[in-house]
């Protein structure tokens, strides 16, 4: 197992690497540069040329390339066009630790909820529980979450006063975008949960399970349940990744100073220091998530640790 | 003799997309302690579902709608699930069909053992430890510790249903039900796992039902044999009874379709057509419709129970006098 | 197996943990920031809460080129001059100024005692460094034509070929500053409003380095106020600077200024008394138009359309006739926009000065922009004969909400008065931008703003040559030109006035380079204890006078 | 048990011959019958099938059951409430909202379905390549994955929308890029969670080709999975470019789709709330009947779920 851990970090920083220059030549073929060019035009030739030679965007690409990687090495992810001056990796620190609470916290209430939800919907299958989970469900994808986020703004915040409309000055401001979030963690869970959950209980072993004269809950928990994360487990992946990443539209609703609207903004405005610095940030994350998430397959089912320890 | 289990004229429905199937239509069995009774049929004529009906094990669509069924004496035909938790496991256990699918794949051996020890018994968990080990040995599993401690996927087939088995035997139950315990297996391993559940039961004094669609692999093992079809049970008696007095057409057939090793050459003997549906069944007797020797009768009047001993009966037309007449005796 | 589960969960709540503990930007004053927000809310004493619409990119001056970041610094920091509730430059750091006869030496008089928010005499050295940097490239906010056009060999110095001795720029001693220009500016003490223009000091800027303006300790302050907290994205807070020098006119002691980007956010904050000004969308504006809270104001920035000259269909002058008469921007104005945006007539806002003391330049603009379908149809006619067929057209746009809506209504315009289906591009502000730089456009929407309070601001970015511009829609022509030379020599500004008014006429009425489509405006609800607080027509967010009730 | 008397006359010999004993007595159906006999028995599944053709048929003609078109401007009759001449009233540019609700359902529903038919080709074969080959196969093809999604989506999106004209085909390109990834992995998890299981090692040791234990055996082994993972792609998608029109890049006005209705609604919350609230409430529908076939069609055809 060590040792496939450590083979999948080589791999992380291969591609790592990959997406780096990938982005970086990616963002460089976006149209335009990182400043008003509408502005710039006002300036001289001579002015205009000093400009560019201070960003370095003078220089043949490759050669900047290979300024940004030696820099990257050394630790620096260079300063930012958008917010003028600032390190890059000021901005993404600032940045990813209110996304990452809200993020974290919905991932938690999304997972404990749905699971919850998922199990009984399954276990009372074709019962009015079990048509309420779905409902739930349905609600929960297909709601957008900009309107659940502005709804509970407007009926916890401002109606009834419960939390914090908007801001984010203490711990009570993570609540209301938390929930908002976890709306559509739950929905997804619930209903995964609920699917495989229901093919498990038809197998023998549930049954067998039943002859031993194990109690409901005992069955659900100790065999029905592990049997039927896996899908689950995958999926959360993606959404931990998504969540933890920032949700533009939530965030801007509850004016949290979060990571969604950096992303956006910056490719936007072709901010390529901040751009790569995030990306590789998002990409390494994302890499040990998916690292994290193979290894919990191969803990909840033992099954799979074969075929992965064969490769 | 005093009855461990009495099952008498159960019926269980079971409720499908395409209609109410009578899966169980008024079944009586009987058990002794100690006794092996094999419940022989072929695929759906209702013998799991009579068992499952027993240990309450139905799906949520069934239910028990009509009978009895008396376990030492006790009325347990009403008992909940969670009555039936303290019986299931510790006084009647089961062994199911298929080795593969009947074990968690996400749990060790050793704990899908020693879950039954800690639903049903006061050990704590060394001493469950060890009479896991012990059970693994029991059922003829080498290197018990090491295979306490692997999953399910790392054993064959064989040795998996020995594990199966050391869970049903975990708490000493009275009562064994063995679903087809051999079916998924290689001859081979079918062989050696009877054998294992023959010795078992000599060592330990457990009644076993054993449920099994091939009346060849009932010969060496069972004490009774009852023959099931269309949700009812057509024929039944001691061993001997059985294989050398049959009365009834289904069980005779069920007879000449065992392979005999001394013919080769001669066609393997099947009955032709298939089981009835139980959705719509047949107002007379169920096999009359594949019976070679049906009447107009078998068609329209289901048959009445003959006694023909004290321990073989049977419900079959031909019993009835009037059909000697027709038929003028012709039987071998 | 179970211990790694654990100790994941373990990791996962310290991280969640750290994150909570760190990032609030409320923590360090939880308790206090609660009472003032209350007494903002409520009764009201000497604090105020307001918003902005967008993060705050930097707080370096030599950075800075937006109104976001200008709203703040204008606060923090001053210049020789300040614009009043008039929008007149009053002094400021200056208490005096003497210009020469020829209008090209300014020599100003700093007030006495002086101090940077450190305590240190802040003289017109400050000045003097700051405006050196500011002509250079090490100026990131690109701002180094606001100084170049003006100084004397300043130009020469921010392209490397003359030293900084050289530019018309001396500090004779700690409270005078003498500046030498290239040509007489009316404009000139706007221009020190402004925030280029203001000083640093050398000593406290060299020390910071790299950190210079990051954070709230990373700053000096010479303004009314310095920041007690600050984070890009979540906003600054404000306190009173007892070192300003006319801190007794300071009537508040603080004041928030959060980052809300959803308009309906803002509301409800305001509507809870947890702000004391919120900017209405133009859905909202009916409602709130009776209101005792109700205000508006425009600001110098023109939205406009650019047409280019040379591209396929509209370098047709009559085809560029019939579009521009084809719009009706009093229906822009009032039923699309509808919140304090008024209808443009010309691409120099009419209450801009003229130049001529008690005369604004509206007075001299005649004749430019008008809506007439009839005419409109004539044009197109016209210029569709002259090019041989309809030519097939196209419009490039910000992607923003406001820029949409405004592509959409010239659409609808052009189709429903010309009958022809004009194709929208939305494009990201950076590529809207290559597309035009470029010249691979027809027709772009673009905006500007004023830098100062002079139509020049406007007027000669039309005539700026150095490089082929696209952003201009190609236009070059020599009259055109010379008529900005010309004014910009003319000492007369009555004259001055008439040259740029006839040149903004020939750019829109007889070539019609652009269609000038509003000046900006915005709508607000504001409570009612709060006075005095007011933007410039810069855009500048101004809370020095701001008192509350 | 016996009702009346049993003449001697029934107790002749009645024998089916061969051929009627070998009649099956239910009539044999194929897997695809039999599961669309399932789903037409399942009323819920055949109230959203009707749901759904009705909201394609509006999709489709509702724009013209007014006399209104999507795009034709009116400034006299901005923000009109839903009355007897608009429906559900007018926008901003006085846009009677029916037909462009109806008309955003189009554009809407086009790109749902067309980005999960992506998504679900390209993800299903993906993962189950991945995951059968294994190996070495299966570490470059995770590898690629990671790359796909460690690059910031929003770059390719922009990237795209420059190099191609601006059309909704385009959108849907860009937005499928990466869109297929989530069902990839699922796909891969469920089939290496299958891989090992005894039927497929048993197809393989008869000599079954990869195809058609992929075909036979993995797919319909994983299609609660997928058809659950396509119900979720269908919101998703419709969402992704509600986002994008949100942020600038997508459609063009006077285009619009259910994204874009909502995410104009949403600006004027407070002020003309059903320009929100009808657009939500058509893709809540649209989403509700999608989800209840959805489980519908795995009961009915998933090998699993019988019984």
């Amino acid at each position: 197992m060590n040792r496939y851990i450590l083979k999948r970090l080589v791999y992380l920083a291969v591609t790592l690497l990959v997406i780096t220059t990938l982005t970086f030549f990616l963002m460089h073929s976006l149209p335009g540069t990182p400043f008003d060019e509408d502005k710039i035009s006002r300036l001289s030739a001579a002015q205009q040329q000093q400009i560019y030679a201070s960003y370095g965007l003078d220089k043949p690409l490759y050669i900047q390339f290979f300024r940004y990687l030696t820099n990257m090495f050394k630790g620096d992810f260079g300063t930012s066009t958008l917010y003028l001056g600032m390190p890059v990796s000021r901005i993404v620190l600032n940045r990813i630790l209110p996304s990452a609470l809200i993020g974290f916290q919905a991932v938690l209430f999304g997972v404990v909820i749905g699971l919850v939800l998922g199990i009984i919907a399954a276990y009372r299958h074709n019962t009015s529980m079990d048509y309420m989970t779905m409902i739930i469900s349905v609600l929960g994808i297909s709601i957008p979450n900009f309107v659940v986020a502005a709804l509970l703004q407007y009926f916890l915040g401002f109606k009834l006063g419960w939390f914090p409309v908007a801001y984010w000055e203490s711990y009570a401001n993570s609540i209301l975008p938390s929930l908002a979030l976890s709306f559509g963690v739950i929905a997804q869970i619930a209903r995964f949960i609920r699917t495989e959950m229901l093919s498990v209980l038809q197998q023998d072993y549930i049954l067998m399970a039943q002859s031993k004269g194990l109690s409901p809950a005992k069955i659900l928990v100790k065999h029905a349940l592990r049997n039927s994360i896996l899908p689950v487990v995958t999926i959360l992946g993606s959404i931990v990744v998504n969540l933890l990443t920032g949700s533009l539209a939530v965030e801007s609703i509850y004016s949290v100073p979060g990571i969604g609207s950096l992303f956006v903004d910056t490719i936007k405005a072709n901010d390529y220091s901040t751009i790569l610095g995030l990306t590789v940030f998002y990409s390494a994350f994302y890499v040990v998530v998916i690292l994290i998430i193979d290894i919990l397959y191969c803990l909840i089912d033992p099954r799979i640790r074969l075929a992965s320890a064969k490769e | 003799m005093n009855q461990l289990l009495e099952v008498d004229n159960l019926k269980i429905n079971l409720e499908t997309q395409s209609g109410t199937v009578q899966a169980v239509r008024g079944v009586s069995l009987k058990l002794a302690p100690k006794q092996i009774l094999a419940v022989v049929g072929e695929s759906g004529s209702g013998k799991s579902m009579t068992v499952k009906g027993i240990l309450k094990l139905l799906p949520k669509t069934g239910g028990i709608v009509g009978g009895k069924i008396l376990f030492e004496g006790k009325d347990i035909t009403d008992y909940s699930v969670k009555q039936m938790r303290s019986i299931n496991g510790s006084e009647m256990s089961m062994i199911f069909q298929d080795p593969m699918t009947s074990l968690n794949p996400t749990m060790t051996i050793g704990k899908q053992i020693s879950e039954v020890l800690r639903e049903h018994t006061k050990m704590n968990a060394k001493q469950r430890r060890a009479r896991a080990v012990e059970l693994l040995n029991l059922v003829g599993i080498s290197y018990p510790e090491k295979r306490y401690s692997q999953y399910p996927h790392q054993l064959s087939g064989g040795m998996r249903q020995r594990v199966v088995i050391a869970i049903a035997l975990a708490c000493n139950p009275k009562v064994l039900i063995a679903d087809e315990p051999t079916t998924a297996l290689d001859v081979t391993i079918q062989a050696q796992i009877l054998d294992l559940m023959r010795s078992l039961q000599e060592k330990f004094g457990t009644a076993i039902i054993l449920i099994t669609h091939n009346l060849g692999v009932v010969a060496n093992i069972a004490q009774n044999v009852s023959v099931m079809y269309g949700g009812m049970i057509v024929e039944s008696g001691t061993v001997e009874e059985i294989f050398y007095d049959a009365k009834h057409p289904y069980t005779l057939g069920l007879l000449a379709s065992i392979p005999n090793v001394d013919e080769k050459d001669k066609e393997l003997n099947i009955i032709p057509g298939t089981p009835p549906d139980l959705i719509d069944p047949p107002k007379g007797c169920p096999f009359s419709s594949r019976c070679p020797r049906a009447m107009e009768v078998c068609h329209q009047y289901a048959p009445e129970k003959t006694m023909v001993s004290g321990t073989h009966w049977l419900s079959c037309w031909l019993m009835d006098p009037r059909a000697d007449k027709q038929h003028g005796g012709d039987r071998a | 197996m179970k211990k790694a589960i654990k100790s994941v969960i373990a990791a996962l709540l310290v991280v969640s943990t750290l994150a909570g503990c760190s990032s609030f930007t409320g923590t360090q004053s939880s308790g206090t920031a609660a009472q003032g927000e209350s007494a903002s809310a409520g009764s009201g004493k000497d604090s105020i809460t307001l918003y902005l619409k967008n993060e705050i990119p930097t707080l370096n001056q030599f950075s800075a080129s937006d109104n976001i970041a200008f709203a703040v610094l204008n606060n923090i920091s001053e210049g020789l001059y300040r614009l009043d509730k008039e929008n007149q430059p009053q002094p400021a750091l200056a208490k005096d100024v003497t210009i020469s006869d020829d209008q090209l030496t300014y020599t100003f008089t700093l007030r006495d005692g002086l101090k940077w928010s450190n305590g240190e005499p802040l003289t017109s050295k400050d000045f003097q460094f700051a405006w050196l940097r500011q002509m250079t490239a090490d100026a990131r906010n690109n701002y180094s034509f606001i100084m170049t056009d003006y100084i004397t060999n300043a130009l020469e110095y921010s392209e490397g070929k003359a030293t900084a001795d050289k530019v018309g720029l001396e500090a004779p001693d700690d409270t005078t500053l003498v500046v030498h220009l290239k040509a007489p500016t009316p404009y000139f003490l706007f221009l020190t409003t402004f925030v280029p223009y203001f000083p640093q000091n050398e000593a406290f800027f060299q020390k910071q380095g790299d950190n210079f303006g990051l954070g709230k300790d990373n700053l000096i302050y010479s303004g009314p106020f310095t920041i007690s907290q600050y984070d890009a994205a979540s906003g600054v807070t404000l306190v009173k600077n007892d070192n300003y020098w006319d801190a007794d006119n300071v009537k508040i002691s603080s004041a928030k200024i959060k980052i809300i980007k959803e308009q309906s956010t803002a509301m409800n904050l305001y509507k809870a008394g947890q702000l004391d000004r919120v900017e209405l969308s133009s859905a909202e504006v009916p409602s709130y138009k009776e209101d005792p809270e109700f205000s508006t104001n425009t600001i110098f920035r023109t939205q406009f359309l650019q047409i280019n000259t040379t591209a396929e269909g509209t370098k047709n002058v009559n085809i560029r006739k019939a579009i521009s008469c084809a719009i009706d921007n009093d229906l822009l104005a009032n039923t699309i926009l509808n919140n304090g945006s008024e209808a443009a007539v010309g691409v120099v806002p009419g209450t801009m000065s003229s130049g001529v003391t008690g005369k604004k330049f509206s007075s001299f603009q005649n004749g430019l922009k008008t809506f007439d379908v009839a005419k409109a149809k004539e044009y197109w006619k016209k210029g569709v004969a002259e090019l041989g067929k309809e030519p097939q057209l196209s419009i490039v746009l910000d992607d923003d909400t406001e820029t949409k809506d405004v592509g959409t209504f010239i659409q609808s315009q052009l189709k429903d008065n010309l009958g022809i289906d004009v194709t929208l591009d939305s494009k990201t502000k950076e590529a809207r931008r290559t597309l035009m730089k470029s010249s691979d456009y027809q027709m772009g929407v673009n905006a500007w703003g004023a830098d100062y309070d002079d139509a020049m601001t406007y007027i000669q970015l039309w005539a700026d040559h150095s490089v082929i511009n696209g952003f201009r829609g190609n236009f070059i022509d020599e009259s055109y030109d010379k008529a900005i030379s010309d004014a910009k020599a003319e000492v007369d500004t009555e004259k001055r006035a008439e040259i740029l008014a006839s040149a903004e006429k020939y750019l829109i009425s007889d070539q019609t380079v652009i269609v000038p489509l509003y000046y900006m405006g915005s709508a607000y609800l504001t409570k009612s204890n709060v006075k005095d607080l007011f933007v410039t027509h810069a855009g500048t967010l101004e809370l020095k006078h701001v008192s509350v009730q | 048990m016996q009702s009346g008397p049993i003449s001697d006359e029934l107790f002749r010999p009645s024998v089916k011959n061969k051929e009627e004993l070998e009649h099956i007595s239910r009539p044999n159906l194929t897997a695809f019958q039999d599961g669309w006999l399932r789903l037409s028995k399942n009323k819920g599944s055949v109230c959203s099938l009707i749901l759904l053709i009705l909201l394609v048929i509006l999709a489709l003609a509702g724009p013209h059951l007014t006399q209104f078109t999507y795009y034709g401007t009116d400034y006299n009759a901005t923000y009109q409430a839903p009355s007897m001449l608009h429906w559900f009233g007018t926008d901003k540019f006085g846009r009677d909202q029916w037909a462009r609700v109806w008309y955003g359902t189009r554009i809407s529903l086009l790109i749902a379905v067309v980005a999960a038919a992506l998504d679900l080709i390209v993800g299903v074969s993906y993962g189950a390549v991945s995951a059968l080959f294994g190996g070495k196969v299966d570490a470059v093809m995770q590898r690629f994955i990671e790359i796909l999604v460690g690059i910031p989506n929003l770059i390719f999106v922009i990237l795209l929308m420059m190099l191609m004209p601006a059309s909704v085909w385009t959108l849907i390109l860009a937005m499928s890029i990466s869109g297929w990834v989530n069902m990839a992995r699922l796909v891969r998890a469920e089939i290496l969670k299958l891989k090992n299981q005894e039927f497929v090692l048993a197809a393989r040791v008869l000599g079954t080709s990869d195809r058609d234990i992929i075909r036979k055996h993995m797919i319909p082994n994983t299609i609660g999975v997928i058809v659950i993972n396509t119900m979720f792609t269908i919101p998703s998608a419709i969402f992704t470019e509600a986002f994008l029109s949100f942020i600038g890049i997508g459609l063009q006005e006077p285009k619009a789709s259910l994204g874009v209705l909502i995410n104009s609604g949403f600006q004027v919350i407070n002020s003309h709330v059903y320009l929100l609230l009808i657009p939500a409430a058509v893709i809540v529908l649209i989403m509700v009947c999608f989800s209840i076939l959805g489980d519908g069609m795995r009961d009915a055809f998933d090998p699993r779920m019988r019984n």
